[in-house]
């Protein structure tokens, strides 16, 4: 007997109810290249099926925003007449099988939803996540993702400032790399896919790089299935980035704008000319007749389909008035970039393909874009809240070394210095970096302004193992506070959402609890959402990824010159704690690797008190009462006392808050809504009456001073081991001399 | 005995070059227009010690898989040998 | 020094990345900082040249060759010739390097991977355009960005480098120690910058430009700017 | 005519080579003892329009050593030819 051969609608990743539905839009069976348009643009990463109803709950409103979820990336008015435009995006996939090319075509894709919004890249963060780095193939990811971040991002000279790196189990099968990338564009001047002035007539110009075979079936293969689903055979080409044309297409791109050239931009991503041609019709009310002969192609004899889908890198898709192409092809040309038209704007809505003069396609534009399933999931909470599985080790005793845990903790390489990590990355291009790693939010000048942008990136997926909810609600709130410790005010986020296979219902609990989570921080904090990505599948083995949203934070410094530091600056200055130590030792840094555990109900996250605390940071920095803050968050206060130490160079002595907590809770507690900042003696009285009026109660702790990092009966060390240990951890677990 | 090799690691066709497109971009610039399919690879030599010459290719042939390339996006192949 | 109104080009290659920095570091020194287009064969009259940081032509084959067969390179090397002042940053040096207006060449970092931090440098010759208003001696803090700095040069070469006092910075410690443990990149003789015979072609691979605003980094660059300036409006006054 | 050639790219020998260096580091890592000696370096390949086999090489010749490779670091050796 032979076996029955799979349809090609499966073969796309088309379900058999998602093929009728497509039969009953265009009351025929489909084409080959239809059915590939379909299953691109209806994958779970183009059309975000699985996600869409709970996105929808997100708050997304608030003054500053000038647009929000939809576009390319969000657009955030920051006054002066500045737009600032960011958006994060995950490559987790195609970097778990060639770290180096896959994180690089990341950060290549985020780049250009920037500047398909008309705005100059100026900052990028990544986010990454891995698996222990003991496991040599966990230290090849590791090395290669980071190469390819520095490689892509150095040479295309926008300043990588931040991100964060984590490290657990659950990442050795699924790296996650998310990168966020934020650009600067006059507000009068942003760029959508389609402005209201394109009509019928209007070209569909394609720029840069020419389209070969790779990335075919990307979003539907690579990016919405697990990994050992799809087959070594079956995965697609891995793209290969080219940073140089990269660059070229940025100043290009922003050439055109700049000379109000376009009529709309948009970037090719995944899916490809199907994505970007019917977006770009879709979203202008029209169809559009595309000629797939006219796109220049790398390899001859590729199929209707592959040149439908293809994912080659470095294009670009722009709406032009026929009257502007000579001057469009003018500035490409000028930067060596080649533009053709291979569509034009149609009134009907239908879009039609033709290929060697044969039409292999013709569907409605909107069909693919805003009609494809949306799916409410099935959600099953497990039967025991993950919190409540195990024992609470903030009620565990313990009998050990305190200054060894404290050593453990500083050199646990999710607190240890990542030095080794943003060394490799150009943060000083383009001169606008007030701060960059090192400090809690890194802060980038707008050029021409006093202004400062104060930038973070969050995700706690240990927490978010045990309380999905929680664990989104802390990443918000922890990146707003991390802007805050600057003297910045937190405006808007966006966020990159890393979780397993939705058709699992326990991970589609998981996400719903997310995006609560994180609806309700945002909500209270005042920071709408204005963009996102979603990243599902990241699972091997039935064994998904903890659930992890991670926030993309942006800040306005109103000055960047009050922007507060994070260590101490000089010696003799009044180290205070602002908020409360309680015993919340669940999901934290010591119990994993002190206590060997990741269980117990993670710190309460009352939002109330968060923003009261960034409201007294802002204030406090805005009257330049604050000498140094440090948010207080992995490793509790023991550590964010440390790293202070280090970052500034100068040692304190200080007794802990919370003298009823067991002393090893007090030093490693992670309570929310709490900082680390230094004043100048004459402005403690100043403090205090700032954090009265704000409803923020402040402990004492000690001075800074010395070359000593002193914790009452806790902790004597000299600042040197602090930094020694503190800098060697990472090289060492690479094998490498600091 | 010891045997030196040659290992040639290159880009699968149909992948993208951009180190190979840019060199063949700038070549006309200096006169020579008749230039094509230029791409950029990597050339590895090494020694090894083994009993045989068979052993000591295999072995080569496996670094090469294993350690030179990624099979993702790179063919490699083995050049020649020189028995020292 | 007064230096206003001295006109300092910047070249702009396919992939400059610090063209537009060089521009605001000739303005924030009181100059005034004129792009210039590779392609082109117009000079526009500048009186001093800076070809900038980046990754041109993304540094693929070898990092500045292509770009040192640009067509403005051809009239960059004429002004270089005439006596102009001509300084090279990271990949600018790599580029003079490469067209062999300055003897050596850029490899790998020993570590084989991008090095982005803040170094120090000491001044070993006053004798160029760009550190005529320095002290030999004098030490700087500068930041150094590249994959690829580690200076090398033919033994010949070396001789000729060492023995005409044609090194301009050498990478040091804080007090002015050049070792092995101030050597960032593995460049011999700990060499960050060189000169050619005449002294008024300079390259180094730290970023000058990167270092004039206190707001945004150390100041160590301010000194090569100032001179370059000065070595410009003398040029132009010639 | 088309002809096809392959170029190879060395670091001088005397250089610090530290790819080479790095591989040969890996090694070990991996089981594999007895390599010595890595070398890194490029391959180029190309395609030259010429009236005939010498014309081109002569041609590639100069290519090898004007842009291909720095005389300061690098040798080059052309490999062999595919006639098309
Ligand atoms: N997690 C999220 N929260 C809010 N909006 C989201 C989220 N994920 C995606 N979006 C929005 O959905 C739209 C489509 O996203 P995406 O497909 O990633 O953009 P692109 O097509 O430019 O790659 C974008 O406007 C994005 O901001
Ligand atoms: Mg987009």
């Amino acid at each position: 007997m032979t076996e029955a051969p799979v349809p090609l609608h499966r073969q796309l990743g088309l379900k058999d109810d998602e093929h009728e539905r497509i039969v009953a839009t265009l009351g025929r069976e489909p084409m080959p290249a239809e059915l590939a348009m379909y299953g691109a643009m209806w994958s779970e990463h183009c059309s975000y099926k699985s996600s869409k109803i709970h996105l929808k709950t997100l708050p997304t409103d608030g003054p500053a925003v000038l647009v929000g979820p939809g576009q390319d990336a969000g657009a955030v008015d920051v006054g002066d007449g500045v737009a600032v435009v960011f958006k994060m995006e995950s490559h987790s996939h195609p970097s778990a099988v060639e770290p180096y090319q896959g994180a690089a075509t990341g950060v290549g894709g985020i780049v250009r939803d920037i500047i398909s919004m008309g705005a100059r890249p100026v900052a990028l963060l990544d986010p990454l996540m891995f698996g222990p780095l003991d496991d040599p193939r966990n230290r090849w990811l590791f090395g290669g993702v980071v190469a390819g971040i520095g490689g892509y991002g150095n040479c295309i000279g926008v300043p990588t400032v931040g991100g964060e790196i984590h490290f657990a189990d659950v990442h050795s099968a699924n790296p996650t790399v998310d990168v966020m990338c934020v650009g600067i564009a006059r507000a009068d001047k942003l760029a959508t896919s389609t402005s209201l002035v394109a009509q019928a007539g209007s070209f569909m110009v394609l720029y840069g790089a020419s389209t070969g075979r790779d990335g075919i079936g990307g979003v539907s293969v690579l990016a919405s299935a697990t990994l050992d689903d799809s087959s070594e055979e079956s995965r697609p080409a891995v793209q290969i980035g080219d940073p140089f044309a990269g660059k070229l297409l940025i100043e290009a791109s922003l050439e055109l704008i700049e000379r109000g050239l376009l009529e709309g931009l948009q970037d090719l991503g995944g899916a490809g000319i199907t994505c970007a041609v019917s977006e770009s019709a879709a979203r202008a009310g029209m169809g559009a007749k595309l000629d797939l002969d006219a796109v220049p192609l790398r390899q001859a004899g590729m199929e209707p389909f592959e040149i439908l889908t293809s994912e080659s890198q470095e294009r670009m898709l722009a709406i032009v008035n026929p009257a502007q192409l000579t001057a469009v092809q003018e500035v490409c040309a000028k930067w060596g970039l080649d533009a053709v038209v291979i569509a034009e704007l149609v009134t009907g809505g239908a879009l039609t393909v033709t290929h060697g003069g044969r039409v292999v396609a013709e569907v409605p534009a909107r069909s693919l874009t805003d009609e494809a399933p949306e799916y409410d999931r099935p959600r099953e909470a497990p039967a025991v809240h993950p919190s409540a599985v195990g024992d609470d080790p903030t009620f565990t005793a313990f009998s050990g070394d305190l200054a060894d845990a404290f050593w453990s903790v500083l050199c646990s390489p999710n607190i240890a210095s990542k030095r080794w990590v943003h060394q490799q990355y150009d943060s000083v291009v383009q001169g606008q970096t007030v701060a960059g790693a090192g400090s809690d939010a890194a802060v980038v000048r707008v050029p021409g302004t006093m202004k400062g942008l104060a930038l973070s990136t969050d995700g706690k997926g240990r927490y978010g193992s045990l309380d999905p909810y929680l664990g989104a609600a802390h990443a918000v709130a922890e990146a707003a506070r991390n802007v805050a410790v600057t003297g910045a005010t937190p405006l808007a986020i966006t966020n990159c959402l890393n979780f397993g296979n939705p058709e699992r219902p326990a991970v589609m609990w998981q996400f719903a609890e997310a995006i609560r989570g994180m609806g309700d921080a945002c909500l209270a904090l005042g920071t709408p959402v204005t963009g996102g990505n979603v990243s599902f599948y990241n699972e091997a083995a039935g064994s998904a990824i903890w659930p992890t949203p991670v926030i993309g934070m942006l800040g306005l410094l109103a000055d960047y010159r009050l922007r507060v530091p994070t260590g101490f600056p000089r010696a003799g200055l009044a180290v205070y704690q602002l908020g409360e130590t309680f015993a919340e030792l669940g999901g934290g840094e010591f119990a994993e690797v002190v206590l060997g555990v990741v269980a117990g109900k993670p710190p309460a996250l009352i939002l109330e008190r968060e923003s009261a605390l960034i409201a007294l940071l802002v204030a406090a920095a805005a009257e330049d009462v604050l000498a140094s803050a440090h948010d207080c968050s992995d490793g509790g206060i023991a550590i964010a006392l440390a790293e202070a130490a280090i970052e500034g160079g100068h040692g304190f002595a200080v007794t802990l808050a919370g003298a009823d907590l067991p002393v090893h809770v007090a030093m490693f507690s992670e309570s929310a809504s709490r900082a680390v900042v230094s004043v100048n003696p004459e402005q403690e009285a100043r403090l205090l009456e700032l954090a009265g009026a704000h409803g923020v109660p402040l402990t004492r702790l000690g001075e800074t001073g010395g070359q000593r990092a002193v914790i009452e009966e806790m902790l004597d060390a000299t600042v040197g081991q602090l930094r020694e240990s503190y800098e060697g951890a990472l090289p060492a677990l690479l094998g490498e001399p600091a | 005995m010891t045997f030196t090799f040659e290992v040639l690691v290159t880009l699968k066709a149909g992948l993208a070059d951009p180190a190979g497109k840019a060199v063949e971009a700038a070549l006309p610039t200096m006169g020579w227009t008749n230039v094509s399919a230029v791409h950029v690879g990597k050339h590895i030599k090494l020694t090894v010690e083994a009993g045989d010459e068979p052993a000591a290719r295999a072995q080569v042939e496996e670094i090469a898989q294993r350690l030179l390339s990624n099979p993702v996006i790179e063919d490699y192949r083995i050049l020649d040998l020189q028995e020292g | 020094m007064a230096v206003a109104g001295a006109r300092v080009g910047v070249v702009t290659f396919p992939g400059s990345l610090d063209d537009r920095d060089a521009l605001d570091a000739v303005t924030f020194m009181g100059g005034i900082g004129v792009p210039l287009w590779h392609a082109s064969h117009d000079l526009q009259g500048v009186d001093a040249v800076v070809l900038p940081g980046g990754f041109s032509y993304g540094d693929y084959l070898r990092c500045g060759a292509i770009a040192g067969k640009a067509a403005l390179m051809q009239e960059i090397r004429a002004f270089a010739e005439r006596g102009g002042p001509v300084l090279g940053i990271c990949n600018g040096f790599q580029i003079l390097c490469e067209s062999g207006m300055l003897p050596g060449a850029l490899i790998r970092n020993r570590s084989l991977r991008f090095i982005c931090k803040d170094v120090w440098l000491r001044v070993e010759s006053s004798q160029t355009a760009v550190t005529a208003g320095m002290e030999p001696g004098e030490i700087i803090e500068v930041p150094i960005k590249h994959g690829e700095g580690r200076f090398v040069a033919t033994a010949e070469q070396l001789v000729q480098i060492e023995g005409e006092g044609r090194v301009v910075f050498r990478y040091a410690t804080a007090d002015g120690l050049v070792d092995e443990d101030a050597n960032p990149n593995g460049s011999v003789g700990n060499i960050a910058g060189v000169r050619n015979d005449r002294g008024n072609v300079v390259g180094l691979m730290p970023h000058p430009e990167h270092a004039v605003d206190p707001d945004v980094g150390p100041t160590g660059g301010q000194g090569m700017f100032a001179s370059l300036l000065a070595a410009a409006l003398e040029g132009a006054a010639r």
